[in-house]
């Protein structure tokens, strides 16, 4: 009985943890730490602390901290998160947020709490057009600008009829109408495959359909841990060679290094776009993308660079009003400038926060040591800005 | 029973409810406002989890799709607001009324199979509605949908004020404890828990067992309904993912752990899991491993949940 | 109509039932014979998927990977049976599920514990990872035929054994008839232990079949474990054969819904809408035929009576 | 047979996979009499009180009750009727209490128990009809227990008490003193006895002396089939039951039994 009294009080002293209030900026960060897409969510933590590592972890002379928090993949878990940071850490930033879902979930507790919501990845139209709101910044990009770009190179390479698939959420309907806008064949057929924890990963059924439709080329969008499978199911199926693959955030340093260990090589010399590369040439990607790898032997994926522009980007507010983080007119001035060293070199901030930026064709390539990665080829979009921009009035 | 080990049940119950009475003032002082979200949705969460106490602990029929419920209630309040009609009343009335019919409807069929097949077919048909919802793209599909606004009631309740909702969500468990203390001391209740022990005598007694299961699953249905449109004003955002069958399994999970078949069991159980959950996920990326083990043992060694522990008698469970 | 796409996705159609019956086979067995509910099924698949992934890296080879990963699979299945499951006889099938459901947790926490969250490839050898040419249209990869061979071959072993053993024939006592199995002076704790070991070395192989297509990836096995159970339930619990029949009814099912229904849907909504919910619609199908066959036969195609 | 008969089954004939259970059952159950049915084991004792409590379905014949055709009739609605049965195995709802089963048997009768607020254990209209019935098996004093601890003779009569509660006209009574010591088992003697008259009570019983001191009239099946029906002199002196039957234990019950006579108990061999 006593026994039973004393675990009781226990219980009901873990209710009453009071939150800290120091004199620190404080840094809230959700992302996707378990379930397959865990390793997307690593790759932005890594890069995230070398950022703070290269700012020797100061924003505005005060020390930051910085709170990461686990999506699970779920978008309501995501919203309980934000709503913690936002009312029990009581951060001054929230950013993260792989996937447009969690976001979309998400944002109105981190806005509604009066805090900055800073995304590292994902890029849903509603928040660029009606939606946008003056203390949402994105450091990635659009959900439809990198498919935009993508059908520009379908054009410049002749293809005529498409066949799209792409997971059914929202970023993937972005990404489906973003290619749609800019290319100018027809499009032959379309899946939109399960998503989420569950998500589908064997595409026999859609990869046979896309071979009968008599397509000249794929345009998929297959993030995290869907893109290996369906590289190595359309090479499975032969269709290298017939109908060339077209991709979106789906080759990346992640897949790669998977791909690599099972052999398969057809995705070497396969083109994809992007904002930017590994071997980009600045100083700062230089730094960054040195850092990672000898921190973590790996290639950088897209989601690391956006991730430690996030940070950056932060800094950049902070230093402008000297770590007084109760100015919030001074900081989102500052925000909107981008003014920091941004590893795709400088971009500039459209009326919606969303970056105006370069889009890069990219090719995969073996380097020096035998490692795939991705490289810089040309530019297919210069100083581009997403369609939504003038749906939003700040 | 004992004196002392009753007083200690009571004790404990007591305590319980006059806590979260006061968790607004007592959330004021701590100065953390999270806490109340959590009490709140510890609140709703008991709420579902008694109705499904209702139909699992006195009536033994293991639905393992009771989410379903709070996602229709959830939607109920969803889909309205999406269309700019913010009536609560309205809201409410939707969320029981589609939860009672796709009880009676997939009761109907359920109620006709026994065991393993009982628990999969609840599965089934909560699988349906979670595959409906998703593939509702108006309503956002797979993404899930945003309540931009809550329900609204008369001038005197407003659920945008975080101490209004977490009360009207405390007064709907009171109510729903008494509710449910009614009905299974009733007539009614008697014939439903009469059906857990032994179903066949209560047949050979005269009583139509279908029938009177088919109202207590209908019944459980509706108030959770009801707990679903409560948890979509909370969470301002519905996904189908709240009706995945890993969800319908928490909350088995939640009454299980409180005490099934007792009154105030799940909402111990309730309580003690997302304590749980809350206290663990703060200090370790990995503590789904502890929670994992940890249900295995409370299935194991703990037979009858926290409630039998704290009236000190370990009850057998009752094999069906 | 395009009769090849037809013929294509029967053949996928098929692979996924073959899948599916491997799963199912040892659930069916599980459940018939000990009356375990047991939801951690699909834990073993992903296990097995992992640890051929692994052996396969370390050996370099697919064929020694699946041959060192079987009997692991195996041990990790016993010992699953011994620490928790053996616990459980006694209790019903409420327990099951919840004390299963925290193996799953755990399952998938130790799995990226010691993996990390990165799904784990397994390179193919060479001659299973083209094509075979079936005619000038039908071309099919040579591993999903690899699939459906192996499976079929395990199918047929399995019948042998259930039918034509001593150990197979213990097991159908089992299946239908529980206490009789105690009236016949069989050991019935090792009886249970080498049924488990069956299930959990069909799971694993069920999981290191399909990781070379989809990659090992943490909780894989949450999905399919519920089909599997709709399968057995439609098949009706305790028979391999409604197992069977059941397994690739759903494969077929859910692959020639994933093919036409967007193409049906579009007969009476616009495109957009069609695209988007019919993968939803046709992953609810096979819950649909399960209401159906359960609502007409609440035991299942081949369950037996009165359970 | 001048008596009117309550029950009358015709024909009725059932049959497991092509083993005939049940074999064209014809007899007549008189109102107010105790109608034992006995039989060597597996002689289809059980599977016709079954298909009489509607739990089976017969495949053939007809069972008319007080004139009406139940032949097809579910289970659960015979009782309305008053028919009432006992089970073989013990029958009642462990985890409630004695007085909870027993209100249980009550409502049944009450009608309909669709009500949702009332409190039950209040309820002066179940409960006191519900103690009249256990103070008739005498486990008054033990109401209020849970039943699941009582001993096996307690829950025979609590089982009885159940059967009481309903006012059944017709009782359906599967071996109750199976199993019962003999103390146990002289007090369920006693508590039919008291009912002779009052109901009408089908008996099925493997202890002939229990047979013998109740029964008014005893049918004898063997292998499904009825081979002789009558009072128990008739019985104990027909060739075919002595055939059928060993002999020597018919003849090693007193003709005259009563009640209170000491007896040489010996608990039926099952």
């Amino acid at each position: 009985m006593k026994l039973r009294i004393v675990l009781l009080s226990v219980v009901a002293a873990l209710t009453a943890l009071p939150a800290v209030a120091a004199e620190t900026v404080k840094i809230g960060f959700v992302t996707t730490l378990t379930t397959p897409a865990g390793a997307l969510g690593r790759d932005q933590i890594d890069a995230a602390n070398i950022a703070l590592d290269h700012i020797g972890h100061k924003m505005g002379g005060k020390d930051v901290e910085f709170i990461v928090e686990d999506d699970g993949f779920k978008p309501e878990i995501g919203k309980q998160k934000t709503d913690k940071l936002v009312k029990q850490d009581d951060v001054d930033f929230i950013a993260g947020f792989l996937w447009s879902h969690v976001l979309l979930a998400s944002k109105k507790s981190a806005l509604d709490g009066g805090k900055f919501l800073i995304s590292a990845n994902a890029g849903p139209s509603p928040l660029a057009g009606k939606a946008c709101h003056k203390n949402f910044f994105s450091s990635s990009w659009q959900n439809d600008q990198n498919p935009m770009a993508t059908g520009e190179v379908l054009n410049s390479k002749g293809v005529k009829k498409l066949y799209i698939m792409s997971p059914n959420y929202a970023a993937g309907k972005n990404m489906v109408s973003g290619v749609e806008r800019t290319f100018k064949g027809e499009v032959v057929g379309k899946d939109m495959t399960k998503w989420g924890k569950d998500m589908q990963l064997d595409f026999s059924a859609e990869l046979a359909k896309a071979k009968a439709s008599g397509a000249d080329a794929i345009f998929v969008f297959y993030p995290g841990p869907a893109g290996p499978a369906f590289i190595k199911q359309y090479e499975q199926a032969g269709l290298r060679g017939t109908i060339p693959l077209y991709t979106v955030f789906t080759v990346d340093a992640l897949s790669l290094a998977r791909l690599q260990k099972a052999g398969l090589g057809g995705v070497l010399g396969s083109w994809n776009t992007m904002f930017w590369a590994p071997d980009l040439d600045n100083a700062t990607n230089k730094r960054f993308v040195a850092d990672f790898k000898a921190k973590t032997g790996r290639y950088p994926t897209h989601y690391a660079a956006q991730a430690y522009d996030a940070i950056m980007l932060i800094k950049s507010g902070v230093d402008a009003v000297d770590g007084n983080t109760d100015d919030q007119d001074g900081i989102r001035a500052a925000l909107s400038k981008a003014d920091f060293p941004s590893v795709r070199g400088k971009y500039r901030y459209g009326p919606n926060h969303f970056p105006i930026q370069n889009f890069y064709l990219r090719t995969v390539k073996a380097d020096a040591n035998g490692d795939w990665f991705v490289s810089y080829v040309s530019t297919v979009l210069t100083d581009h800005q997403d369609t939504y921009y003038d749906q939003c009035h700040l | 029973m004992s004196l002392s080990t009753l007083t200690l049940r009571g004790f404990v119950t007591v305590l319980m409810l006059a806590v979260l009475a006061l968790v607004p003032p007592l959330v004021d002082l701590t100065g953390n406002a999270f806490l109340i979200d959590l009490a709140t949705r510890c609140v709703i969460l008991a709420i579902a989890a008694v109705s499904l106490n209702l139909i699992l602990g006195y009536g033994r029929m293991i639905s393992f799709g009771h989410a379903a419920y709070l996602g229709i209630g959830a939607y109920a309040v969803g889909i309205p607001v999406y269309y700019e009609i913010y009536n609560g009343y309205l809201h409410i009335l939707v969320a029981m009324a589609v939860s009672a019919v796709f009880a009676f409807a997939t009761g109907l069929v359920c109620l006709r199979t026994r065991g393993v097949n009982f628990i999969m077919i609840t599965m089934a048909f909560a699988q349906m509605v979670f595959f409906t919802f998703v593939s509702m793209e108006e309503y956002g599909g797979d993404d899930g949908l945003v309540i931009e606004v809550r329900s609204e009631f008369s001038r005197f309740i407003n659920l945008e004020d975080a101490t209004t909702l977490y009360y009207v969500c405390f007064a709907s468990l009171l109510v729903v404890l008494y509710l449910v203390k009614r009905i299974v001391s009733s007539r009614f209740g008697m014939v439903i828990r009469g059906a857990r022990g032994n179903e066949l005598r209560m047949q050979s007694l005269g009583f139509d067992t279908f029938r009177y299961k088919l109202i207590c699953y209908v019944i459980a249905g509706t108030i959770c309904g009801f707990a679903g449109a409560l948890l979509g004003n909370f969470t301002n955002f519905i996904s189908p993912e709240m009706m995945d069958w890993t969800r319908s399994g928490e909350l088995i999970f939640m009454v299980v752990l409180g005490g099934a078949g007792s009154l105030f069991g799940p909402v111990l159980g309730v309580s003690v899991f997302l304590l749980l959950e809350e206290f663990l996920s703060g200090l370790w990326l990995y503590w789904q491993l502890v929670f994992g083990i940890f249900l295995i043992l409370v299935v194991l060694f703990a037979n009858g949940g926290i409630d039998s522990w704290l009236s000190g008698r370990s009850k057998r469970s009752h094999d069906s | 109509m395009d009769w090849t796409l037809l013929t294509v996705q029967l053949l996928n159609g098929l692979q996924l039932g073959i899948l599916l019956f491997l799963l199912a086979s040892g659930l069916t067995l599980i459940f018939g014979i000990m009356d375990v509910v047991n939801l951690a099924h699909g834990s073993l698949y992903m296990a097995g998927a992992f640890l051929c992934a692994t052996f396969t890296q370390w050996f370099d080879s697919f064929l020694l990977g699946l041959l060192a990963a079987l009997p692991a699979v195996a041990i990790i299945g016993l010992l699953v049976e011994l620490i928790v499951i053996r616990r459980l006889y006694q209790r019903d099938h409420l327990d099951h599920v919840l004390a299963t459901f925290g193996l799953i947790l755990a399952f998938d926490t130790l799995t990226q514990m010691i993996w990390g969250p990165d799904g784990q490839v397994i390179p193919l050898p060479a001659w299973l990872d083209g094509q075979v040419t079936l005619t000038a249209d039908i071309v099919l990869p040579t591993y999903r035929l690899a699939i459906i061979t192996t499976g079929l071959l395990v199918g047929v072993g399995l019948f042998v054994l259930v039918t034509q053993t001593r150990l197979g024939m213990r097991i159908r006592a089992g299946a239908t008839n529980r206490t009789m199995i105690s009236a016949l002076g069989i050991n019935i704790g090792m009886l249970f232990s080498i049924v488990f070991g069956i299930g959990a070395v069909l799971a694993g192989l069920a999981g290191m079949m399909i990781a070379p297509i989809t990659e090992a990836s943490i909780g894989m096995g949450n999905q399919i474990i519920i089909v599997a159970f709709v399968v057995i339930v439609i098949g009706g619990i305790g028979s391999i054969k409604g197992a069977f029949i059941a397994a690739i009814l759903v494969g077929l099912i859910d692959t020639m819904g994933r093919s036409y229904l967007d193409v049906l849907f579009k007969l009476f909504m616009s495109a957009q809408n069609a695209e988007t919910s019919a993968p939803a619609i046709s992953a609810m199908l096979i819950y649909i035929l399960m209401a159906v066959i359960l609502a007409v036969r609440p035991t299942g195609l081949f369950g037996p009576r009165g359970r | 047979m001048t008596a009117k008969a309550i029950l009358s089954i015709a024909n009725l004939h059932k049959s497991f996979g092509g083993v005939a259970a049940t074999k064209q059952v014809s007899l007549d159950v008189v109102e107010g009499e105790i109608h034992a049915i006995i039989g060597p084991n597996g002689a289809g004792k059980t599977t016709l009180v079954s298909q009489l409590a509607g739990v089976l379905l017969p495949d053939s014949g007809r069972i008319l009750f007080q004139g009406n055709d139940i032949t097809q009739m579910p289970a659960h609605r015979r009782p309305h009727l008053g028919i009432a049965r006992s089970f073989q195995i013990t029958s009642i709802i462990l985890d409630m209490t004695v007085l909870e089963n027993v209100l249980l048997a009550v409502q049944a009768k009450a009608g309909h128990s669709y009500r949702f607020w009332a409190n039950s254990g209040d309820d002066a209209s179940l409960v006191e009809p519900a103690m009249a019935s256990l103070e008739q098996v005498g486990l008054q004093n033990q109401a209020m227990q849970m039943a699941g601890p009582l001993s096996h003779g307690e829950h025979r009569q609590l089982e009885m008490a159940m059967v009481l509660a309903t006012h059944p006209v017709l009782i359906l009574l599967d071996e109750p003193t199976a199993g019962m010591g003999q103390e146990d088992s002289s007090r369920m003697v006693r508590t039919l006895q008291a009912l002779k008259g009052s109901r009408t009570i089908i008996l099925v019983e493997h202890d002939m002396n229990t047979v013998f001191m109740l029964a008014d009239r005893i049918t004898v099946l063997v292998e499904g089939q009825v081979i002789a029906t009558g009072d128990p002199d008739a019985i104990r002196s027909n060739p075919r039951v002595r055939q059928a039957y060993l002999g020597e234990e018919l003849d090693s019950i007193p003709s005259e039994p009563r009640a209170e006579d000491p007896m040489a108990h010996s608990p039926s061999a099952c």
